[in-house]
């Protein structure tokens, strides 16, 4: 394994932030930390670029402990949520400012290697600009350049799109995909966003009160969450007592139909999403919610009785 | 457009009011004791160089009060600047330093200058470099320590908050991105930390040299002070000449604005990077 | 826990090095006109009641000294909140009284002092009511309208700007929200406006009292002053009596400190809504 | 019509912000103002709320012109997107504001309505706390019920859910939606979020450049929008070039399947979202999104050869 966490645990004080915490991550794999705020997704970040030393286990990679090095000993760089640009620099300067410690560039090599990374993130033109005048998806990209021209063995990514808007977010996650396979370079990406972490990662793991929850496949995760916890925070999901039994199902494993199914139930309310028409139906006591692709959507009314049927 | 132009005007409507009502009572009254008239405060500054009444011309006042802001200014600036400095980077410079430093802080800097007085006395640079009685004793006499002292007090308190607030508050991710990337804590320290910190460190500095000036034309107006703008207008009061006091409270309006421009431009140039 | 009281601990360190420092020299020096004991400041401060050398009591030169202030303050306060309110509240009335105001700002507030006694000389409180000769004259007479005047100069420029600033952020979402609920415009402007202020105006309000005690010290020693915290260190120096130069001192940073501390109090009463 | 904007228009300077809108709103019904920042939306909800004068037009509310009625005569009420709760108040003394100014309500009467308003959203426990010490999502139900209290004929709302985070913005989005039901209330809703807009929405106004491109129910716009700037704002969707012809087509409206249908390509990406999968799929020189459901989906690999179908 490329990048191994050996019973890593952080103890601030009386709190366990992180607790014996167990991951092996391959060569070239993007591996996302998922949980809600406080989870201990940063901390273990931060364990592992070095910015926090654990109270116990281990940080190996490539072979090599490096637990109790500094992090700049480290060949590991991070893209820091805020970004964390230099604002006296300019774009240039900010992705050329590692390389100045690199003995091995000279000043015409380290300007050729900057060009060249700005034009893969696609600010050529922008190399002389004051970075606080870029847009926020601009920033990003020089953050990424700064962090990738060091050609760092592991990438860390803390939240990187929590400032930008919804549209600019969805691009800027395909981008980096893009680049990570071009380039073969190992990530772990923190998230709170579970469509995130589903879109980008090769596996996710799940955090929750300082430990794993889960750790698997985006599709492992989501068609086999381990608990309600896991199954509310990737996707929505429906619990369903039936009986003595309680059902975890996703709203878009429901079906409406009109035939007896056993399940009967009346639609209290829809709304139309564009791709499908979420049903909320009141079964009994309980309520669920039906994603009906619009596809298949017979158009159920509020107030009719329908039958659903589990798919 | 128009707005604008309508706004300037607007702006100009009281002090052209108080100008009027200026040489209205000044004509009514027709006592230049109480309120000289404006012809004759403009005449002043035609006659700038000459030396008023044995008080000195208003340039050469006005170049002793500079040189003294500065020299004061300058030795309050080398204390409080890296000592701020530290402060905001290191926490546990700023406990042994800051109980203290607020302690002090609600003494205003003119308070000290009869304690200062008494450790200091007249002394002066020309007693300290052993000039000669002449007329360049004459002139570095008028630098005494008591007044460089005071000028310093007044400096110190805004220019060490700013640098400490400024240091202390550059994100630590900036500092940590540095790191990684390479840098030495020295480079951090210079290359990173400080220009960050920049505009807070330059606003201390503003502030500091705003209080100097302050300070300084309180300390001339002090018994025992024998020239610069805060001495001219004391003592054109004692001789009833109330046109100069007017003339030399305009002067020191114009060098104390002229001052705190210094840092507007400063900043303009160095800090255009925080304009959003 | 451990780390407060270890930081604590770290504050003192100064401020007794500083004690020590004082009481090595003193008892070196041996020249209490430079550096009196500890021992005599502190028997001042035991015998606060005493009149000093003619010089008046400690805390009657306090009672002489806050009056002042206070009444220079108000004096101030009266003028400088409403204007800044109004400043804040229309646009032309901030086009109107900015640009004047700005030119008047960097002239330091002591400069007026020869100006201002031309204009009233030495009247006093005592004057204008006509008090005859006799304890009560005496008293009165220490209430020189031209020390008010300097007084609430200095608390003119902090007070209107915080005024100001904190009128024109009040989102104008605030006042648009309380239209549409029907309060009428006067409603909005004392139970909307003001209040969502109060924290800017509360701070120029401190940032006035502050500048008015340092003029009130200042003008206080200047010639001419009788009593006051001002008056009583420039004598103490005059009389070669440092140890009473100190106590003095120590009084103006506490009174300073205490006049700073009431807003403190204010800000964590009537704003605690402010604390996120 | 409850509500009429009659050739509403705003200049300002030379910028035409707003150009000859027209647009009839019912009794009851929820219309959201959609389109991008500067389209002109927020400059139409001011105009309504009295807040801006138009330069021509009028505003017609329940048969009487209001287009020069003050704000505060207007029966509309706003929530503003930064909320505007008083901060020196607590929660009833800003719910009950407006009645201070309704002399109909005794202060007792006023006292009894503000319990029941503040029931109503669910803030009773919360009565006497300060506005600032509440969450994002309180100081959103304090907006709401401060509004509601009046009970305006028409309610605006600017934007009110952008301040908070994505879960909890679909929780108040049903909330709201759940309250405009049982009250029955007009409202009008700006907003930049297509899925809000669709979700919330009885008719959609979309605005671009101060003019209105196309008024519709929810999916009368996702399944015919007028042009491409619509199509794009509202979901995603595919611009394929088939010899002369165009197609716009929405990525859940693309199969996947071995059998040749004439176009045929090769899958580039994949990106596993949960409910269903996006392939990127190269045809030609153009690349096309399609979302597989999880359900039909045949797992198809990156490389692999495909033909697609639209349904």
């Amino acid at each position: 394994m490329y990048l191994q966490l050996q019973n890593l645990t952080k103890q601030f004080d009386n709190i366990t932030a992180v607790n014996d915490m167990n991951v092996n991550i391959k060569k070239g794999e993007l591996v996302s930390l998922l949980g809600p705020s406080g989870c201990g997704k940063t901390t273990t970040l931060k364990m592992i670029g070095g910015f926090l030393k654990p109270t116990r286990g281990k940080v190996i990679l490539d072979g090599i402990d490096i637990t109790n090095l500094e992090p700049e000993k480290r060949p590991i760089t991070t893209v820091f949520q805020s970004y964390a640009l230099f604002p006296h620099m300019n774009v240039q300067e900010n992705v050329g400012y590692g390389l100045k410690y690199r003995k091995q560039y000279s000043k015409k090599a380290a300007r050729e290697k900057v060009d060249e990374m700005l034009d893969m993130v696609g600010l050529k033109d922008f190399a002389r600009q004051n970075v606080t005048k870029l847009s926020g998806g601009q920033q990003q990209r020089v953050a990424f350049a700064r962090a990738l021209i060091l050609n760092p063995k592991v990438l860390l990514l803390d939240e990187p799109f929590s400032n930008l808007d919804a549209k600019l977010r969805v691009k800027m996650r395909n981008e980096i995909k893009e680049l990570q396979k071009k380039i073969q370079i190992t990530m772990i990406f923190v998230t709170h966003d579970q469509e995130e972490a589903l879109s980008i990662s090769d596996r996710i793991v799940i955090m929750n009160d300082g430990v794993i929850v889960q750790i698997g496949s985006p599709k492992d995760i989501y068609t086999n969450p381990k608990n309600q916890f896991v199954a509310d925070f990737i996707g929505r999901v429906n619990t369903l007592k039936l009986g003595e039994k309680t059902l975890l199902i996703r709203p878009e494993n429901i079906a409406i139909t009109s035939e007896d199914t056993g399940h009967n139930g009346k639609i209290i309310q829809k709304q139309y999403m564009g791709p499908y028409t979420t049903y909320f139906i009141k079964i009994g006591e309980q309520t669920i919610q039906a994603d009906i692709s619009s596809i298949t959507d017979e158009a159920w009314e509020i107030g009719e009785s329908v039958n659903i049927k589990f798919m | 457009m128009s707005k604008a132009i309508r706004n300037t005007i607007t702006s100009f409507i009281v002090p052209i009011l108080f100008i009027f009502t200026w040489a209205i009572f000044a004509t009514k009254l027709n006592n230049p004791m109480i309120l000289p008239q404006i012809n004759q405060v403009l005449n002043n500054f035609v006659h700038a160089t000459d030396d008023f009444i044995g008080l000195g011309s208003i340039p050469r006042n006005i170049i002793v009060s500079l040189i003294r802001v500065l020299l004061g200014y300058c030795v309050g600036v080398i204390i409080a600047l890296p000592l701020g400095i530290f402060m905001g980077y290191k926490e546990s410079i700023s406990n042994l330093f800051s109980k203290f430093i607020n302690t002090l802080r609600p003494v205003p800097a003119l308070s000290w200058v009869p304690l200062v007085l008494a450790w200091f006395g007249l002394a002066s640079l020309a007693t300290f470099f052993g000039v000669p009685y002449g007329p360049k004793q004459v002139f570095f006499d008028n630098f005494k320590f008591a007044m460089i002292f005071i000028i310093g007090m007044g400096t110190f308190f805004p220019v060490v908050s700013g640098a400490a607030f400024g240091v202390k508050n550059v994100p630590k991710t900036l500092i940590e991105s540095a790191k990684v990337l390479g840098a030495s804590n020295r480079d951090i320290f210079f290359k990173i930390l400080i220009p960050a910190a920049g505009p807070n460190i330059i606003n201390g500095l503003r502030g500091g040299l705003g209080s100097a000036w302050g300070c300084l034309v309180a300390a001339e107006m002090l018994p025992g002070s024998l020239s610069g703008l805060g001495y001219l207008i004391t003592h054109a009061y004692e001789l009833a000449r109330t046109d100069l006091v007017v003339t030399g409270i305009i002067c020191i309006g114009v060098v104390g604005a002229l001052l705190d421009y210094i840092f507007v431009v400063v900043e303009k140039r160095r800090f255009s990077w925080l304009g959003r």
